[in-house]
């Protein structure tokens, strides 16, 4: 808007394709460092959006914190985000839809500790380092109360999951927990290993495509094509996994051969999952579920004052709707 | 001296001009007292008024401006339970004790510096370099060095202001008229008694102001420095506001920080008049 | 009369109360005068030349210059004020010029004009330097030139020899004289060196203080204005008459400070 | 005067003392050029094998503390895939707009609030409480506002360095003497001459010096503006590699940076020479 | 002799060459003479004190007080400067205190010591007053008393007295001539005005510009030192042969500068 950095027109190596023109009718989609949500940049490097019509400004974000609050003030008309954070933002007053799952963590969040350290029970008493709030901090509490402890028991330190890592690295904490690519930085610390992980709690860290209440009223197409994208960028993956990978890892900073091993530790959801994720239950497989206990967790930690009305967070009608007319895989 | 002739007679040229009276825009000249007294509450007031009045009328979404009512309601809130004497007690140790240490180093530096040129050329480079580089920059390094306690927080505050101040209190000195210096040379005084008897006081002003500016950009470094594991904190307070959109307590950590700063400000200013009145400028 | 002085007087407030500082000041001076006023130290000189030139308002009374009361400073009075306030980062040329550019004088114009008065002040040669460059006679002489470019009807200076050198101060007291003979400008000068009021004004205010108040006005007549005057008894005697006067009020002044 | 007799006989307590001369120590004295320059050059270079020697001998994680050779290496790393120039053209895009704005308002503002009583009644207080105000904290809101575009990032810079030199610029005003002012009544002028061809031209060394000093504080900032969605950028690449523990990169952001600021330093006190050369005092 | 300067020269390193100020010069002066330097600006005449007083080494020649070859500044010189050079965060008393203060002279003494030299020039009343609040010439008075508490061997001053009024001027004339008198201190004094000297000093040395040199020496025999002695004609005659000799100077130093 008039306003444009000359730094734009320098090309380096390490580029990964130019986002889509901006255009009136379009979905400004945020994205972070996360397994589930690379694809995003398949999509965009392979012209899968402009192949399903749905022009999209894909903005990248080192920052996973910026691009929440970036759609919080709707900058951004998307964003890819766990459940933890969208319930977190609602409670914040935002009024916001989960219209795909993209993943369930099963391993990418780690609580890693120092050598020495040998169960969630040695963890009492000690530093244990994890971004406030989030869901690396909601894995904590579950793996403590699994172990029969409680958040007292421990130090928490407050920090940035990045500067948490580095905190560990440095021998400054205990543990932390964290979440890839962090956890390979973690790791780094000579002796330390995982304690538990995401894969000890399914269901508990699921990543979701989130909209704005007033997008998914005005444009519905525009999501129900973002929906399509994604289902499609899946199905391109599967069938080209080198290209595939190589413009994910190039986008994660990481060599193929590490982003390969988050694989494992995420599990990119099917249409299916999809839909048997949505309905309400009473385990953490399904989401509505999953939110409430969410909801409980930030309001015990006395993140979100009030537990947030959830009822309608969740909005399956774009998965089904790909999934009646998408032919059977 | 040979003149030659006056070429013109300009008095023809010249239209008669005179000067209105004014106050307001009075130049360069003291104001009467209760225009200023009215001025400084206006400086206050109205932007409060104008605040109130786009939130009352404007229909701005609270989340995007709350109103001077909800800033109020959530500065009261956070008292109420404690957490904002807590914060704010928090905050204003770090940033002293940081702007102290920083304050207590950089004086006798920047003395040295700007009285003996060789310590000058020596330091003068080095901490030019440094000025520039963004402390938040360190954070990483000072989490690895320092820890997560109060170390690497009160240590990022005095980077932050460490050589802003030493290059600034060096810049004093110069102003040392050097017949001063010459004339207690001639009174059987040696360097360092010139420079602990002479300089020293006769810069005090110049240092106290460069303290006065510095101890602003200490406290535009809480933010920052509070990102540290920091469990409490004004700092912390405003991120974490920030992180959940709760737009009246970012409010109402500003209008705390804004208020303990200017109460600082003003301080300064008075010790600066109580203890530099021998100094016949006006400061 | 050209330049009257009413009845005026002039108060400060301070902390301590209102000063008064000029108490029932009645001028009158004519076209054409060369006036000295000489006064200790605080006598109010300094403040009495702000009412003339309007950079003040008396608190009583009032200035008239031909007829038309003073309330505001303008060019049809030129100040040369005790320290050098030439613009430090003009060209001499263009010092001496400003005050007719503020006054919208074409530039053309204004160059000759002001070129004229620097060659009168004899400093042509200098006319691209900057002020720095100038010792302390030339400063005053091109703040003279300046002041003299508007041709105002009445030169007002504030002690401009204080701080010159007795060779230089010398010099510059034959310029005035000659100044003073070429234009037939009316020039009301302030000084505390007694010799220096004697030497070239046709008529001194003495001033005393604590309220400054004109103490006596003394015509000075002198059977030429030239260096070897000062050796003559004529001189000697208005010298000491004045220098009496200023001693007297200066130990007044002790007393009352006391 | 009757005076009582002296009372002592001072000669006999007095010892003689002989100042030793002495080059490095000189207080407030030039010092030779070849020593001057000596310092200089060790100034930046002691620093650098300090580092060197540590690195190599102390055996020191790299993660911890990079060697020269480390940082060396990033750097061309970073420049010869095209990053470091695009951060750099991206950064100095940032500060540069945001500084310059900021000067381009500040300056008329500062000017105005220290030549007019009434403005400075009027401003200095809301100024004064603003300055405080970590910038860091606004950042959410010109999220909100501004989208998270090149505006926010920029005007992050501006707010952090519009009141700090507003302030700055308004005490340099009080330097103007005030006969220069009146002289200019006298000659005609009115109060908006006074104002644009008299205050103006006198503070303008004041003002490229407070500027000078809020350039370092302009790139203090880069970071945190950075922070806002930037895809490139030095202080993106810090906060990047802090993540991602690459301590070298750090060091090459900090080192390019520094190096950037000294330029414009330099630049600027060259500014100050060529243009100020009017002025006797030394600066 | 008690002061002797042998062939005295000082140059200067400019960025257009080396200007030499001092050329030349040879002095010397007796215990307890009252010397009086004049010249015209520029002549090199603080140059000159400032190698006396130690704050700078001659090019050439040297300068020796009772024998002793001078090489640093030090407290058996008294020096007073043209600029009040109070420390204006002292009060009066501890600035005539601090030179004593600085050779470490117990407290009680030199408390005492500068009282009494406070005494000498009356200003015992503003023991307790700040620098800024005395008139010029009062702090001039303290300057004095400070050089003279360390009870200096020879009393340096550098136009002690150029930016005091006439009546204030003269008082301290008459307090010179009382002090010398009274402590029979060596006195050397630079100005410019040319009566000042005449009144004060038993010698003159009337310096000439670019290079400074000696250009005469004048001894001065008056009948008696006071104000009345200034109508005398020896006086006048002193007085004309000095200002043709510096106006001469000037003259020629304005060709030069030409
Ligand atoms: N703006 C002011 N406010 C208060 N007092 C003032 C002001 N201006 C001058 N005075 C006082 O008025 C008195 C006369 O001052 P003025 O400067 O007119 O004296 P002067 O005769 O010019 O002295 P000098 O010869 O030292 O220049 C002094 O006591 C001074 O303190
Ligand atoms: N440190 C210096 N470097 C270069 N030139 C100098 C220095 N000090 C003095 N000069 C030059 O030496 C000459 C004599 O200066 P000095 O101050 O001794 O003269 P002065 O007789 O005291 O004049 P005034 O009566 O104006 O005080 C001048 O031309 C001056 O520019
Ligand atoms: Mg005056
Ligand atoms: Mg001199």
């Amino acid at each position: 808007v008039g306003c444009s950095n000359p730094a734009t027109q320098i090309k380096t190596n390490s580029e990964t394709g130019t986002s889509a023109p901006v255009s009136a009718n379009l979905v400004r989609l945020g994205f972070s460092a996360w397994p589930g949500w690379f694809p995003w940049q398949v999509a965009q490097d392979q012209g899968i959006f402009a192949a399903n019509k749905t022009p999209v400004d894909l903005k990248w974000f080192d920052g996973y914190l910026e691009s929440i609050s970036t759609l919080n003030t709707g900058q951004i008309d998307a964003n890819s985000q766990t459940l933890g954070d969208t319930v977190s933002s609602i409670g914040g007053g935002t009024d916001l839809v989960v219209v795909l799952t993209n993943d369930n963590s099963t391993g990418n969040d780690k609580v890693i500790a120092r050598p020495g350290i040998n169960s969630v029970a040695d963890l009492k008493g000690k530093k244990v380092a994890a971004e406030e709030g989030t869901v690396d901090h909601f894995l904590l509490l579950q793996g403590l109360k699994k172990a029969g402890l409680s958040a007292k028991d421990i130090q928490f330190v407050p920090l940035e999951t990045g500067k948490a890592a580095t905190a560990f690295v440095g021998g400054q904490v205990d543990a932390v927990a964290v979440f890839a690519p962090f956890t390979t930085q973690a790791l780094k610390r000579g002796g330390s290993k995982e304690l538990f992980s995401s894969k000890d709690f399914p269901g508990s860290i699921s990543d979701h495509l989130v909209f704005t209440r007033k997008f998914v009223n005005e444009h519905g197409d525009l999501v129900q094509g973002l929906v399509n994208s994604w289902f499609a960028t899946l199905d391109y993956i599967k069938a080209n996994p080198d290209k595939a990978y190589e413009i994910m890892a190039k986008r994660a900073g990481v060599s193929i051969e590490e982003y390969k091993q988050y694989a494992d530790g995420t599990s990119i959801f099917s249409v299916e999952q999809n839909l048997k994720a949505f309905p309400v239950g009473n385990n953490m497989a399904s989401l509505p579920f999953a939110a409430k206990q969410m909801s409980q967790f930030l309001n015990e930690v006395g993140l979100v004052k009030t537990q947030p009305d959830l009822s309608k967070l969740f909005d399956d009608r774009f998965v089904k709707a790909y999934a009646e007319k998408a032919p059977k895989s | 001296m040979s003149q030659p002739d006056k070429p013109h007679s300009i008095q023809s040229l010249i239209k008669p001009r005179t000067m209105g009276s004014t106050v307001f825009w009075r130049l360069a000249e003291d104001i009467p007292r209760p225009l200023n007294l009215t001025l400084l509450i206006t400086s206050l007031t109205l932007p409060l008024l104008i605040w109130w009045l786009i939130t009352t009328f404007g229909k701005i979404d609270p989340k995007f401006l709350p109103s001077p009512g909800n800033v109020l309601e959530a500065g009261g809130r956070l008292w109420t339970s404690g957490d904002l004497l807590k914060d704010t007690v928090a905050s204003l140790w770090r940033v002293g004790v940081g702007f102290s240490l920083a304050a207590l180093l950089s004086i006798p530096v920047g003395v040295m510096m700007g009285s003996f040129p060789s310590i000058r050329a020596l330091l003068e480079p080095l901490f030019g370099l440094i000025r520039y580089m963004p402390a938040p920059a360190f954070i990483p390094l000072l989490i690895l060095y320092l820890g997560i306690g109060e170390e690497p927080k009160v240590t990022l505050i005095f980077i932050g202001v460490f050589f802003f101040n030493s290059l600034m209190v060096m810049d004093t000195v110069k102003f040392v008229p050097k017949d001063l210096i010459e004339a207690t040379y001639m009174l059987g005084g040696n360097r360092r008694e010139v420079l602990t008897q002479v300089i020293l006081p006769h810069v005090l002003p110049g240092i106290i102001d460069a303290c006065r500016i510095n101890l602003a950009a200490a406290w535009q470094l809480v933010i920052v420095s509070e990102l540290i594991a920091a469990t409490e904190g004004l700092g912390r307070r405003i991120s974490v506001a920030g992180r959940f959109l709760r737009t009246d307590e970012i409010f109402v950590g500003l209008i705390v920080i804004g208020t303990i700063g200017l109460t600082f400000d003003l301080m300064f200013q008075y010790l600066l008049q109580v203890t530099c009145n021998w100094s016949s400028q006006k400061r | 009369m050209f330049l009257q002085i009413d009845n005026l007087c002039k108060n400060f407030n301070t902390k301590n109360g209102t000063l008064t500082v000029l108490k029932n000041i009645n001028m009158a001076i004519a076209q054409g005068e060369f006036i000295c006023a000489v006064g200790a130290s605080g006598s109010g000189k300094s403040t009495l030349l702000r009412q003339i030139a309007g950079l003040d308002t008396p608190t009583i009374g009032e200035v008239r210059i031909e007829g038309q009361r003073v309330i505001a400073p303008g060019p049809d009075r030129g100040m040369v004020f005790q320290h050098y306030t030439l613009y430090p980062w003009m060209s001499v040329q263009d010092n001496a010029e400003f005050g007719l550019k503020l006054q919208g004088i074409p530039k053309k114009v204004r160059r000759e004009q002001a070129s004229y008065y620097l060659s009168v002040v004899g400093l042509s040669a200098f006319a691209k330097a900057l002020p720095k460059e100038l010792s302390g006679g030339m400063k005053q002489r091109v703040a003279i030139a300046r002041a003299l470019a508007s041709e105002p009807k009445i030169l007002l200076m504030d002690e401009p020899f204080g701080a010159l050198d007795v060779h230089t101060k010398e010099s510059m007291h034959e310029f005035m004289l000659d100044l003073w003979q070429r234009t037939n400008i009316t020039i009301f000068m302030i000084t505390h060196d007694v010799e220096e009021a004697v030497f070239l004004s046709n008529r001194i205010y003495a001033l005393g203080s604590r309220p400054g108040t004109v103490r006596k006005e003394i015509q000075i007549k002198l059977p030429h204005r030239n260096a070897t005057v000062k050796r003559h008894s004529i001189f000697h005697d208005y010298r000491d008459e004045l220098m009496d006067l200023l001693r007297q009020h200066g130990q007044e002044a002790m007393l009352a400070a006391a």
